[in-house]
């Protein structure tokens, strides 16, 4: 069984650097247990979960420490067991300051005795399966962090028909989920499996940009004989290919209507890591406490893809790859295109970090930007056929009013633009900060 | 409705002054308007015409060519014919229309060139009332020149650049100077 | 780390290209232009490109510098202002009207506005223009043409080849002109009267490619331009061969080609969109071919361009290109 | 004292060109020559102070309610009486100020001094109002239009043969067309500003551009209400 | 005569016409704005800072019209205003208090290090949300300028990398208040000149760390202030405007060097 | 047929009203802000110099010429276009509700807007038959209102750029307008 080639294209796109080779072909190592691990309230899209334990609590593995805190939100497991030393806000990657509990571990890692595996999934009712996802604090592990359970239950009028595993990857540098795609590839299908039942999904793909040939032959590999409706598809390897409408176009020819959801055109799309902590969580019954996070990027002296537990540290991360090299002079969380530049090395993993990427200062550019010169290459790539030069101009202006009427709320803030444009324009955050404002003034009304 | 009336009445009122005043004001600058605007065109015609002792601005034959009127201005010395002026209107200027007076002395050759109106470009077309451009025209009659600017292979120096300009007053001299020419008879009267 | 490390937005990495660079190809790209004014106009090319470029990058500090702002001239943009209004520029022209004309184009239509990217006209245009309606005496007169010239204008040396045509419809009848291959051949290589950067079609295609493979321009404007020019030019050809110049020789002759492929294109005044681009080059032929044959100059190239400038961000209003998954044929409308 | 403050605001604090930015039509207009600005700006300066004399005489006899038509009769009447006598006695002025002397009459300036100031003040600070803002307007004018007329014919015309020209300049023709009207006004506009800008830093307060025309003072779109 | 009777005959009947014509269409329309809007509305400067609350000086107008909406809310104003608007409305009323902006925060770059180098929107709120500001305390004045470009009289000004507002220049219009996303800025009566600048909730040595200049927290101002005039909210000295404090003791003893006399 | 097509083109391109006649720049600068409002502007002006035209016209050669009231023009030019446009307006209200929430704000803006009155004195100067002089109104009207569309594109590119502080506003808008002209001196000579 091969993989099929993707039929459709979305508009724009770019070809940046893809940087892959540094920690690709590194197996998977998990990291030995830090001497303190900060976990954030606030590793997720929504409210942030409120803790349920304070300082000098002991914990255990797998034992709740934030409760979910309304619909769109999802609870915070301890990763290992030991005691609450402080509950207190820190900055988050993306900026704002949110709670977070520390931990300091007592090197037992022992489980709390949680929810039970559950092999035979199959026997599972759709709500079932649905509890176990949210009783495991599962969320988007491609960088949003939506939570899963939400995503897997949706409105009883939306008939879903399709899954798709975004295995695409597009981001530079990043190479977690390709890992995870030739290492885990049959759990991966299996997981894939339930969040199908759960929505009652009828075809499964699996979506891979074609610069990735074994994790595309891992994947066929292990495609399961009794789903009739599974496919690998290869996508044109193109950034931004893992953006959910674009993967969703590319695969299905479908367009998700502007400020709607995939599951407006019936899809739901799953990160194949989420999927894999799906099975995780209702397989063996264990809450997301760890997950794989590419440490790479040319300082780092042995770039590597490494199983970490949520709130260890990027210090402790860089110092278990053989610390750096060379002169940092950029730390990002995520991938070069979407992650969020750090302050420093003190931050912690989350659900969503797939990435820590330290940049020399020969690859970090810090420029003076210029005014715009229309030269019209952010029109020509921006997956969402935006015209981020006038966006931006509206936005330098505070005219909020006309960039929404210009579509400011559809920008993915995939970055191509910013990427592509001459003038070195900080484009995307215009956006976000119009896209903040716009919401803003939306709800003072 | 009193609001309504006080509207009309009081509005009708000031109408009614200010009618009267300008009516008043007209009587008083109607004759010096009058004077300027035939003086302004009989200064033309003095300008283009030889000595004379009658007032050509009165003294008229009207000649009507290919159903378009056209006015002769007769300059007499002594009861004889001195010389006539004409008005030649050019519609081919760069802006639009360009009127000339052009005066022909009994000789039949052309005394002088007046431009009365025209739209041209500032400082390029608008030569055509400069001496230099005008004064050509004078001692020239109808044979003995090539009614052309020398572009097109005539006889007058076109203005640089205003070719348009300088070939259409060429043309409404010559367009007057034909008039002339066929209606001598009538226009000198012998 | 002793050093502070850098925090920005995402993205964090780059293309590398570059408003300098995009400007340092433009350059590039109008030197095989810059040598053939030299070879045929020589010493009066040398002079009047040397004054602009200079005058331009001279005032643009200047100006800057009195508005005390960084003086910014390192983008290159006053250098590509200042040879392409010396392109527009009759090889006669005395300098300090190429002087005069710099100033005007850099203060008035680009450092008046913001500077790079904020003006709204081309100025190396506004500044061609104002000098062609400020000094039209200078900024028509011709050169002598020394080399023989073989598309029928010996008759009149001193008159480009669009200019001739001008003053000979209406009064003469049929055209002086050879449209034969040979003939064409040497319209197209340069060898005829006109602004010092405009006669040389060869020379201008070639670089009109370099930016092409550079992805400085889309073929979207000169193309539409071209064709535009040829198409109505060819209907009227058709129509009325003896009052009418043939399509390529309208193609090849005067402004058309600098116009179409430096000026047209330039980023901050053209649209952004391809549709858009298209509209612009469709307009500039449009309007060009209004008003060589109808108007009062004898060459439409630069207010042609002036014009579509000024729609410009109409069109790009117009050409807002549908966003993705809006729903098909009706575009969100603010 | 207050006759004086009256009259001196017009020529700078409250200049109608530089500072209100009113009157634009005629400013481009009529201002290819000094002598063609002077005559305008004289003829304007005439209707100003007849039709602030009028209206402050009888300011207390219209009804509010029809005082913007009435007003535009009393300056439509004095427009009038301009029009035919400089027809009568400076033929050549009107010939070529043409089209811009019957359109003093919806010059915002003039309405809207009767209506700011003549209709609300007594006839002695109102006849200095006309006479200041007047000949503010007159000197907005004639800047603009000896800067056009140097620049684009070289020459400075007073009055018919009163004229200097200056030798062996080349004149840029452009500034006497119309093009030149909108960049000479703005540049000099612009200047005007700038100045503005350094006595307001020097007195320690701040200055900011007129954003857009002062339509506060002119009152067309109130007629009839 | 004939002439003069003539004219007088046509412009005084147009006059009629016209009048006539207007007087009776004008009945059709019943007058629906409220006169007085239009009357207070030219009262008012047209600045549009929305200083008052409201949405510009027209929707301003006929709050007070309308909605007996009080008559000293226009700071640009001024007294002029207010006793020519008393006068339109029949309100009788004091000026409100003169208030001024301040921005309370004195870490300039001397005293207030950076976390690391920003590199992006010249903005506040931009820069806020990346990486949460550059400034190492999460509290203080970030110096892009925000507040200045909101302030509609430019009497904002940033000094060695911090906002200062002139107090004299200032309307009190409110726009920097609302703009700064750190809720630096206060107004504050004009005649107080004794501020606390520091807005750092954290901790002592928090403050102490990323600020030389910071509120640590002391409660020595508080003790010193008579009249309560300087209270503690958490860890964080705050004047209370309210009460009359002309205290130099409390500048002196001041261990953090943020209370300071503007 | 011609006569009038050229007639168009002179008051659209060749004279444009505000770029070549420098007739009314105050709703030319005042009202170029926002695209959605200069098209209102324009549907009003158009409506307004075409009617105009008509009645002045009528005015003109069925009142004061034959009473030999020609020195009148002016006043009685100013009354009746003002109450006319009064009336319009008060009786779209009344009539055409709709119409009137898309023109009506304009339609007092532009009562004594020096285009109106130049439109209707110009005809009277050039002599134009009534058919004549009404096509003149409106093709005079669509060259204001060509003009002030593209400057209202312009304007919103320009008010987002970053002229000197003493050139922001007016100044570099009249500049701007000075640009569009000189571009607008293309057409010179198309018709003559």
């Amino acid at each position: 069984m091969g993989a099929i080639k993707a039929k459709f294209s979305a508009p724009g796109g770019v070809h940046p650097a893809y940087h892959k080779d540094l920690a690709a072909e590194q197996p998977i190592a998990e990291m030995p247990l830090p001497a303190s691990l900060v976990i954030s309230m606030s590793q997720h899209l929504g409210k942030p979960a409120t803790p349920t334990v304070k300082k000098g609590d002991t914990v255990l593995r797998g034992q709740v420490i934030g409760e979910a805190a309304g619909f769109i939100s999802a609870a915070v497991h301890a990763p290992t067991s030991g005691t609450v030393k402080l509950v207190a806000p820190v900055p988050t990657a993306a900026g704002p300051r949110a709670t977070a509990v520390t931990i300091e571990p007592d090197g037992e890692d022992k489980w709390i005795d949680g929810m039970a595996p559950c092999p035979d999934w199959r026997q599972l009712e759709k709500k079932d399966i649905v509890e176990k996802i949210a009783a495991a604090g599962i969320t988007g592990m491609g960088g949003a962090g939506f939570p899963t359970h939400v995503k897997v239950s949706p409105p009883p009028e939306t008939a879903i028909d399709t899954l798709i595993l975004n295995g695409a990857e597009c981001e530079p540098y990043l190479t977690a989920d390709y890992r995870l795609m030739v290492e885990r590839a049959a759990d991966i299908w299996e997981g894939a499996l339930i969040i199908a039942k759960a929505l009652e999904a009828t075809n499964i793909y699996v979506a891979i940009e074609d610069n990735k040939p074994l994790a595309i032959a891992a994947m066929a590999e292990a495609m399961p004989e009794q789903a009739g409706a599974a496919h690998v598809v290869a996508l044109k390897t193109e950034y931004p290919q893992g953006a959910e409408k674009q993967q969703i176009f590319a695969v299905t020819g479908r367009e998700v209507p502007a400020g709607g959801l995939p599951l407006n055109v019936g899809i739901v799309v799953e990160n194949v890591g989420t999927t894999l902590a799906v099975w995780d969580a209702v397989v063996n019954g264990r809450p997301l406490t760890e997950r794989v996070t590419t440490v790479t990027g040319g300082p780092v002296a042995k770039p590597g893809n490494v199983l970490a537990r949520l709130g260890t540290s990027s210090a402790d991360m860089v110092e278990f790859c053989g610390g750096t090299s060379s002169p940092v002079a950029k730390i990002i969380s995520g991938g070069p295109m979407m992650g969020f530049a750090q302050a420093d090395m003190s931050g912690p993993t989350t659900k969503t970090t797939s990435g820590l990427l330290l940049l020399g200062p020969e690859s970090v550019h810090a420029y003076e930007s210029m005014p715009c010169i229309s030269c019209g290459r952010c029109v020509g790539v921006c997956p969402m056929n935006l015209m981020p030069n006038e966006l931006s101009q509206f936005l330098e202006a505070e005219d909020y009013e006309t960039a929404e009427a210009y579509n400011v709320m559809d920008c993915i803030e995939c970055g191509c633009c910013a990427f592509e444009c001459p003038a070195h324009r900080p484009l995307v955050q215009h956006m976000r900060r119009g896209k903040a404002q716009v919401m803003l003034n939306r709800r003072k009304q | 409705m009193m609001e309504s009336l006080r509207l009309v009445v009081v509005l009708t009122i000031i109408c009614s002054v200010a009618g009267a005043l300008l009516a008043v004001v007209h009587d008083v600058t109607a004759d010096p308007i009058a004077s300027a605007g035939t003086k302004e065109k009989g200064d033309a015609i003095m300008q283009v015409l030889p000595p004379c002792d009658n007032n050509p601005g009165e003294d008229l034959v009207k000649v009507d060519a290919d159903g378009t009127a056209w006015t002769f201005y007769v300059a007499r010395k002594e009861g004889r014919f001195a010389g006539a002026a004409f008005e030649s209107v050019s519609a081919q200027g760069y802006g639009g229309d360009i009127a000339i007076m052009v005066g022909v002395n009994a000789e039949g050759t052309v005394q002088g060139v007046q431009v009365l109106a025209h739209k041209e470009t500032p400082g390029l077309g608008a030569w055509i009332s400069g001496d230099k451009f005008r004064g050509q025209f004078a001692g020239r009659s109808i044979a003995d020149t090539k009614w052309a600017v020398t572009k097109d292979g005539g006889n007058i120096d076109q203005i640089t650049a205003a070719t348009i300009s300088s070939r259409a007053v060429t043309e409404a001299v010559k367009a007057g100077l034909d008039i002339f020419t066929a209606n001598t008879s009538a226009i000198t009267g012998n | 780390m002793s050093e502070l490390s850098i925090v920005s937005s995402s993205p964090h990495a780059h293309s590398g290209s570059s408003v300098r660079r995009i400007m340092l190809d433009v350059i590039i790209a109008l030197v095989p232009a810059v040598l053939v004014s030299l070879y045929f106009f020589g010493w009066d090319a040398f002079r009047l490109t040397t004054a602009c470029v200079v005058t331009c990058v001279a005032a643009e500090a200047a100006s800057r510098k009195w508005m005390g702002r960084n003086i910014g001239i390192d983008d290159l943009s006053a250098i590509i202002t200042g040879i392409l209004l010396a392109f527009n520029l009759p090889p006669t022209l005395p300098t300090w009207m190429a002087v005069v004309g710099s100033v005007f184009a850099i203060v008035i239509c680009k450092q008046l506005f913001g500077g790079i990217g904020y003006n709204p006209f081309n100025p190396a245009l506004a500044g061609r223009v104002m000098l062609l309606i400020s000094f039209p005496v200078f900024m028509t007169r011709w050169s002598e043409w020394t080399i023989p010239s073989p598309i029928g204008m010996d008759a009149v040396t001193t008159a480009t080849p669009l200019g001739l045509v001008k003053t000979t419809i209406g009064s003469a009848g049929a055209l002086p002109f050879d449209f034969t291959g040979s003939a064409m051949l040497q319209l197209f290589v340069g060898n005829q009267n006109g602004c010092i950067g405009e006669v040389s079609a060869a020379a201008l295609l070639l670089g009109g490619i370099y930016l092409l493979i550079r992805r400085c321009i889309t073929w979207h404007i000169p193309v539409a331009y071209i064709a535009t020019v040829a198409v109505f030019s060819g209907i009227l050809w058709i129509h009325h061969p003896q009052q009418n110049l043939a399509p390529h020789f309208h193609v090849l002759s005067g402004g058309l080609m600098l116009g179409a492929i430096f000026m047209a294109t330039d980023m901050v005044t053209s649209p952004v969109t391809k549709r858009g681009m298209l509209v612009f080059g469709i307009g500039c032929g449009i309007l060009t071919m209004l008003i060589r044959k109808w108007g009062g100059y004898p060459e439409g190239v630069s207010f042609a361009i002036l014009l579509m400038n000024a729609v410009t961000p109409l069109i790009n209003r117009a050409t807002r290109p549908r966003v993705f998954g809006a729903p098909k044929g009706g575009r969100k409308q603010s | 004292m207050a006759f004086y403050k009256e009259l001196a605001k017009g020529l700078w604090k409250e200049n109608p060109i530089f500072r209100l930015v009113l009157g634009m039509c005629p400013a481009l207009a009529v201002t290819t020559s000094v002598e063609n600005s002077l005559g305008m700006g004289m003829a304007a300066t005439f209707v100003l102070i007849c039709s602030n004399i009028v209206i402050s005489i009888f300011r207390n006899l219209i009804p509010a309610k029809v005082r913007i038509p009435c007003f535009i009769v009393v300056i439509a009447t004095f427009v009038t009486i301009v029009d035919l006598l400089m027809n009568g006695f400076a033929h050549e002025l009107h010939n070529s100020l043409g089209l811009f002397i019957p359109l003093i009459v919806v010059n915002c300036i003039i309405l809207g001094r009767a209506e700011a100031f003549a209709s609300r003040h007594p006839l002695w600070l109102s006849i200095a109002d006309g006479i200041g803002m007047g000949i503010g307007f007159t000197l907005g004018l004639t800047v603009l239009g000896a800067t056009r007329e140097i620049l684009g014919a070289g020459s400075i015309t007073v009055w018919g043969d009163l004229k200097w020209t200056v030798a062996g300049y080349e004149p840029m023709i452009l500034m006497i067309l119309a093009p030149g009207g909108f960049i000479a006004l703005g540049c000099l506009l612009g200047g005007m500003n700038h100045l503005q800008a350094i006595a307001a830093k020097r007195k320690g307060t701040i200055f900011t551009p007129p954003a857009h025309l002062d339509c506060r003072s002119c009152v067309m779109c109130k007629f009839g209400k | 005569m004939t002439m003069v009777i003539q004219t007088v005959l046509t412009i005084g009947g147009a006059g009629l016409v016209c009048g006539g014509a207007l007087a009776l269409a004008a009945r059709f329309l019943a007058v629906k704005e409220d006169p007085r809007v239009a009357e207070v509305d030219g009262i008012l400067p047209g600045a549009n800072c929305g200083g008052c609350g409201y949405a510009g000086c027209a929707a301003y107008a006929e709050a007070i019209v309308l909605e007996d909406a009080p008559i000293n809310l226009c700071a640009p104003g001024g007294a002029e205003i207010l006793s020519k608007l008393a006068g339109a409305t029949g309100q009788t009323a004091q000026m409100a208090e003169h208030k001024v902006a301040i921005v309370l925060c004195g870490g300039d770059v001397e005293n207030a290090p950076r976390k690391f180098d920003y590199n992006g929107v010249a903005d506040c709120q931009a820069a806020h949300t990346t990486g949460g500001g550059d400034k190492a305390c999460p509290y203080g004045c970030l110096g892009y300028a925000s507040c200045s470009r909101a302030c509609p009289v430019g009497a904002i000004e940033i000094v060695d990398g911090i906002a200062k507002v002139h107090p004299d220049l200032c309307i009190s219009c409110g726009a920097c208040v609302r703009t700064c996303p750190r809720a630096l800025i206060k107004m504050v009566p004009y005649a107080r000149k004794i501020h606390v600048m520091c807005s750092s909730r954290d901790k002592g040595p928090a403050v102490k760390k990323a600020c030389k200049v910071g509120c640590i927290g002391c409660t020595i101002c508080a003790k010193l202030a008579e009249d309560e005039a300087i209270k503690m909210q958490g860890f964080l000295a705050v004047v209370d405007y309210d009460k009359e404090l002309d205290n130099d003791a409390v500048i002196e003893k001041c261990p953090g060097k943020c209370i300071v006399r503007i | 047929m011609t006569e009038y097509v050229l007639l168009i083109i002179g008051a659209v391109l060749v004279n444009n009203f505000v770029l070549t006649r420098f007739l009314g720049i105050c709703p030319f600068l005042g009202v170029s802000k926002k695209l959605p409002t200069a098209l209102g502007m324009c549907g009003a002006v158009i409506f307004v110099m075409t009617s105009a035209s008509a009645v002045t016209w009528a005015l003109q050669h069925l009142v004061l010429v034959p009473l030999g009231l020609g020195y009148l023009q002016t006043i009685a030019f100013i009354l009746v276009i003002a109450s006319f446009v009064q009336l319009v307006d008060i009786a779209m209200k009344k009539f055409a509700p709709p119409l009137h929430a898309a023109l009506g704000i304009f339609l007092p803006l532009i009562t004594t807007n020096c285009a109106v009155l130049g439109v209707s004195v110009l005809n009277v100067q050039l002599q134009y038959g009534f058919l004549k002089a009404v096509v003149f109104g409106f093709a005079a009207s669509l060259g204001f209102s060509l003009a002030l569309l593209i400057f209202t594109g312009l304007r919103e590119k320009i008010d987002r750029a970053n002229p000197p502080k003493a050139f922001q506003g007016v100044a570099i808008a009249l500049v701007t307008a000075g640009l569009l002209s000189l571009a607008f001196m293309g057409f010179a000579g198309l018709v003559k």
